[in-house]
């Protein structure tokens, strides 16, 4: 075989690999708004799902998975951040800061279902939280933070050193330096990087079958007290979100229409997540304009 | 299970500085909500009488079957609507962490497909759960439509989940091989199924399909030829063909008269005698109301209708 | 013309490597130092040493005095960042924040205390006036700070340094990354300076050193070897090696 | 010699208002703490973390009594009669992860190759947002797609019920193809170009570039890749869990129902009381999972440090 047809052999295979790709993506896209996008209207949203008869919804789902990331993202940013600016600014090479950065290798590749077994031992039981949307947003603050240090330290990094060097020669504080000279140009990439975690917190369902439970109580969205039970924003009340739902759905459905449900919440889940990307690169852009040049 | 205090306590502290650093509304009404949950019992008549109608009130949380959960929603909804000022949080998570709990004083109510002493290894621990059995579930042999068995003896059931019959011919059936969609060891319908269906504990046989829930067995009896599995009546519907047991039909009638065994109590269990308020919705489950109104609705068949009891070791004795 | 600075016996070390090698030198008020020499002679590095910056660099250590004001800032207690207020520091490549024009300059005076908008006003009128940057952007001075030219930007940063009101100015090549006509105008801003400000300058343009400076330090491998008046440097220096080098023998 | 001259103001105007320095110094202070303390907050987790899970895994041997060889090596999973071998699930999830990778790798390999080195323009484009929206796909829509789709698909074409170790690997292959494609993506695109140039300046193809050149150069990058990859199929639950079909036996074929540690985990550890021997049981498959995580991450810096070099 000569060489010119074995390079557009594997030209060819290499093309084909890579159509496959895009096909796959584009069938199960194609496959989940399909099968679930007729499904999908206020109704679906809104309404609460139903045990056993068709016609449920997704409105208390929804909404706790909304006000799960919330509540994470409350926690988690700040915590997140500061462990970034430390390892990038605070951090001297040495062992310390190797194994520091070690611990975040390993914690963001724990597998979600021990640590939402860790969150079932110690945050449902050993502190009695229950299952409950804080145990769900601590855990799932485990899985966040690792990330969140890291865009926040290379954020950090990639601010020019120069920006740094002339609030040093200015006589600042180092930390004055890090929150008002360095944060907001560190800002759109650490931004644009929570975003995309949100979108994975979003659909994450192995950690949260074990802490932030199966099931929601009926939801008063009139009553905003946080203690009262009925209370959308309690923060001890159990919170079914909605991609536990599918695999709840799928499993254990027992209303006519729960492959249907699946499906439309699978397209809702897709879609959210897509939002979510959409918005990561578009926020970033117009931060990344809007904190650096010309308005 | 013990950890080191000193442990708890420093992973307390990190937790509880961590929530307090970030001081947002949430999480700092979380904190007092959270000594509240804490202090375990039902917390009773503290607040001004609200209602004239009630007098009981108190938190009760129940946790535990997801088989039983929606019938437990349910009637806790109803009971809230008379009685305002107890509120009644029911959580899923398995019959296992339903008894977990419930024997760790973490809810007041544990809910379990089985028995305790089934459960617990620790036979004190199991003697502290007082039950109180609220319906029966009744299950089936279910098969794909294409097989053509509508009924099954008990032994041939029996040769069917150890192995012994691996083809539907042998049994009557289509000349087609048997697939079993079986459920993991831990599952309390499985339990169920081998102590009354099949009178034997088994083992699992190399290629079975193992699904914890319902909604998926039922999916892949319908979808793979050959299958057989089983499942609560509530489940059953025309996507898969139920068996006969024994020539007995597998009907609610014919589980109330006794006639047909594969049945088990659903429990709900509180850790010791339960106070006021926990007393009163557990009489509300086994009221006429719950009875012949919910349980009904949704699959379970009314435990107040059953002619025949069992104990815990499978004795059945008329009523 | 009183003294203001004076470094004695100083040694900067990188690691084992010892980047200026024993240097003294005085610098004294309203005047234009310029440290020539070639690349790697060590004159960036006693420049950064002056305002402490090389202690940001990992490594780096610092033997022997610097007398600012009566005071030995090489020592243990000294408050870096109340130094740095005292000093101001222009690099190379222009470095504004990230940041507004007005807020570029009212940053450290904010940072210093200073809360009243109208003294604000004045601070940034009055740098950007020193700085020869006013007639160019009073229009414009909440606009971003990038959407500057190059020599406007690194005027900003003049500006920058003159807003907290230093003393001492370090240069470190600061129109060496400019056009001619920018050189131009920082080297006025610089000869304008110089009647409020000491000013110490690196560079590697002779012709600018020349122009600009009172007196010239001339640096060869971490060692000052020539230190005169400008005028006798570039005319008549005693030291061959700074014979060669200004001749453009090397370097 | 020191320099006689007046103090200039401004110092003396900073040494007049030490308020102002001792706000700027408490911040600093502030700063620092605060950093440090969610530094701290990290390593509080992760230490919590491993000695909750082992001291519950390692009570199965220490407290229950179950031999640790047993539990390693026994092929017989049957709490019932205290058989607790956990060797069919270690297998599932070896087998499962490592075909998947291969099956991914491939692909992943090819994508990276079609980004950087065949039409980046066109690549970059398409194929990567691509790539980045198969990352974000959630694990239960991929489980949910599986049984929808893939099982049905494998039943009608091969042997078998659809379920079992294919249908695992497959799911799995799918979602760790994002995590080596944009590792191998990087590693190609910041290879330096005269290295290509030499290649193509002797006249070889395009083909022979990459395969004598660029590979070889970053195969380390790729097989990091290629770790990272099966150590997030090795830790996968509920996607797994819903298609591979769960017999606690070792598959004697592609085709036939097989279980992994997390999806015994999941489907067996609400169903038991914490406590009960099967119970600890899990833990101690959760512990597995555990340091299985820390030998991958070994696994990535040893060949990070080989990348170095």
């Amino acid at each position: 075989m000569s060489a010119k047809l074995k390079d557009r052999i594997a030209t060819f295979v290499i093309i084909a690999f890579s159509a496959l790709i895009i096909a796959l993506l584009v069938g199960m896209l194609g496959y989940i708004l399909v099968k679930g996008i007729s499904h999908i209207d206020w109704h679906f949203l809104t309404a609460e799902p139903e045990t056993i008869k068709a016609g449920g919804g997704i409105g208390p789902e929804l909404f706790n998975s909304v006000y799960l990331l919330i509540l994470t993202l409350i926690i988690t940013i700040p915590l997140g951040i500061g462990a970034g600016i430390y390892m990038a600014e605070y951090a001297k090479e040495g062992r310390i800061t190797v194994s520091i950065r070690l611990v975040v290798e390993v914690l963001s590749s724990f597998p979600s279902i021990v640590v939402g077994l860790f969150g079932l031992l110690v945050l449902v039981n050993t502190f009695n939280f229950g299952f409950s949307v804080l145990s769900g947003a601590l855990v799932l603050t485990i899985f966040n933070m690792p990330l969140m240090v890291r865009v926040t330290e290379q954020a950090f990094r990639n601010v020019p050193r120069e920006q740094k060097e002339a609030g040093l020669a200015m006589g600042l504080s180092r930390w004055k330096i890090i929150t008002s000279i360095l944060l907001p140009v560190a800002l759109p990439a650490i931004i644009t990087g929570t975003i995309l975690a949100a979108g994975r917190i979003f659909g994450e369902a192995a950690a949260l079958l074990f802490t932030a439970g199966l099931t929601t109580p009926k939801l008063d969205f009139t009553d905003w007290n946080p203690t009262s039970l009925h209370s959308p924003i309690n923060p001890l009340r159990p919170a079914e979100t909605l991609s536990v739902h599918i695999w709840k759905v799928n499993s254990e459905g027992l209303s006519p229409d729960a492959a249907e449900i699946a499906a439309g919440s699978s397209a809702v889940l897709v879609l959210m997540v897509l939002i979510f990307n959409l918005l990561a690169r578009w926020a970033g852009r117009l931060l990344y304009r809007k904190f650096t040049s010309i308005k | 299970m013990k950890f080191g205090k000193s442990a708890v306590l420093a992973l307390t502290l990190a937790f509880s500085v961590s929530l307090a650093a970030c001081g947002n509304n949430n999480n700092s009404s979380s904190g007092s909500s959270s000594s509240n949950n804490a202090s375990g019992s039902a917390n009773t008549a503290s607040s001004a009488p609200a209602s004239a109608e009630s007098t009981l009130s108190g938190s009760i949380i129940a946790s535990g079957s997801t088989a039983l959960q929606p019938l437990v929603d349910q009637a806790a909804k109803k009971f809230s609507e008379t009685n305002s000022d107890v509120s009644i949080q029911v959580q899923g998570g398995g019959s296992g962490t339903g008894l977990t709990q419930v024997s760790e004083g973490q809810v007041q109510i544990g809910n379990s497909d089985v028995f305790a002493e089934e459960k617990i290894d620790d036979a004190a621990k199991a003697a502290e759960l007082k039950d109180h059995q609220v319906a029966v579930v009744a299950m089936a042999a279910v098969v794909n439509k294409e097989v053509g068995v509508t009924n099954l003896t008990k032994q041939q059931l029996v040769d069917i989940f150890t192995g012994k019959v691996t083809n539907w011919k042998d049994v009557g059936g289509k000349d087609q091989g048997i697939v079993i969609i079986n459920r993991p060891s831990s599952s309390g319908t499985r339990a169920t199924f081998e102590k009354y269906a099949l009178g034997q504990k088994t083992e699992d046989l190399k290629g079975s399909i193992q699904e914890d829930s319902s909604g998926t067995v039922k999916k892949l009896v319908n979808e793979t030829p050959g299958a057989i599995g089983y499942l609560a009546f509530s489940y059953i519907d025309d996507t898969v063909q139920s068996v006969q047991y024994d020539g007995v039909d597998p009907t609610a009638d014919n589980v109330t008269s006794g006639k047909y065994p594969v049945w088990a109590y659903e429990h709900m269990y509180t850790k010791g005698d339960p106070d006021a308020a926990t007393q009163a919705f557990l009489d509300y489950m086994v009221s006429d109301e719950v009875q012949n109104g919910d349980v009904v609705e949704l699959g379970y068949i009314p435990v107040s209708k059953m002619t025949v009891t069992r104990d815990k070791d499978g004795n059945v004795t008329n009523k | 013309m009183t003294d203001i600075l004076r470094t004695e016996e100083l040694k900067i070390y990188y690691g084992q490597n010892e980047a200026v090698k024993g240097v003294d030198l005085t610098f004294t008020e309203n005047s234009v130092t310029a440290l020539i020499g070639p690349s790697g002679c060590g004159k960036s590095t006693f420049l950064r040493a002056l305002n402490r910056m090389n202690d940001e660099i990992p490594g780096s250590r610092m033997t022997g005095n610097i007398w600012i004001d009566g005071k030995n800032i090489n020592a243990p207690d000294t408050d870096v960042t109340v130094l740095r207020q005292n000093i101001g520091m222009v690099w190379q490549r222009p470095n504004p924040f990230y940041k507004s024009i007005y807020a570029n300059i009212a940053f450290g005076p904010k940072y210093h205390g200073v809360r009243n908008k109208a003294e604000l006003d004045n601070i940034v009128e009055d740098s950007l006036r020193k700085a020869a940057l006013w007639d160019e952007v009073k229009d414009r001075l909440h606009t971003s700070a990038l959407s500057l030219s190059g020599g406007q930007q690194q005027r900003l940063c003049i500006a920058r340094a003159l807003s907290v009101q230093p003393k001492i100015l370090l240069l470190d090549e600061p129109a060496s990354a400019l056009d001619p006509v920018s050189t131009a105008k920082i080297e006025e801003t610089i000869l304008q300076l110089k009647e409020q400000l000491c000013i110490v300058i690196v560079t590697h343009n002779m012709q600018q050193a020349a122009r600009i400076s009172g007196h010239t330090a001339y640096f060869y491998m971490g060692r000052l070897v020539e230190y005169d008046k400008t005028e006798k440097i570039f005319t008549n220096p005693s030291d061959p090696m700074t014979q060669e080098y200004i001749s453009g023998r090397f370097g | 010699m020191k320099a006689n001259h007046e103090t200039p103001p401004f110092m003396k105007a900073n040494q007049e208002t030490p308020l102002l320095f001792r706000k700027h110094r408490a911040e600093e202070w502030i700063g620092r703490i605060y950093t440090t303390f969610c530094v701290a907050l990290l390593i509080v987790i992760i230490v919590s973390i491993v000695y909750f899970v082992a001291s519950k895994g390692v009570s199965t041997f220490a407290v229950n009594g179950v031999s640790l060889s047993g539990f390693l090596f026994g092929q017989n999973w049957q709490p019932d009669s205290d058989k607790f071998g956990a060797l069919p699930f270690i297998f599932g999830s070896f087998v499962t992860s490592l075909l998947a990778a291969v099956i991914a790798s491939p692909l992943s390999v090819c994508a990276a190759l079609f980004m950087t080195e065949i039409t980046p323009n066109w690549g970059k484009k398409v194929l990567q947002p691509v790539v980045e929206l198969l990352a974000g796909i959630p694990s239960v829509v991929y489980g949910f797609i599986g049984l929808s789709v893939l099982v049905p698909f494998l039943r009608s074409v091969f042997p078998g019920q659809g379920i079992g170790v294919a249908a695992g690997s497959i799911v799995l292959s799918i979602m760790i193809l994002p995590t080596i494609t944009s590792i191998a993506t990087d590693a190609l695109a910041s290879l330096p170009r005269n290295l290509k140039e030499a290649s193509y300046g002797l006249g070889a193809t395009r083909w022979q570039t990459i395969s004598g050149v660029v590979i070889p150069t970053v195969l380390p990058s790729i097989l990091t890749g290629v770790v990272l990859g099966m150590a997030r199929a090795f830790g996968e639950a509920l996607a797994v869990q819903m298609v591979i079909g769960n017999a606690p036996h070792i598959p004697s074929s592609l085709f036939e129902s097989a279980s992994t540690l997390t999806s015994v985990i999941t489907l067996n550890m609400s169903n038991t009381v914490m406590g009960s021997v099967q119970n600890n049981a899990l833990w101690s498959m959760a512990l597995i999972l555990l340091l299985m995580t820390f030998v991958f991450v070994l696994v990535v810096r040893l060949l990070e440090r080989r990348t170095k070099i």
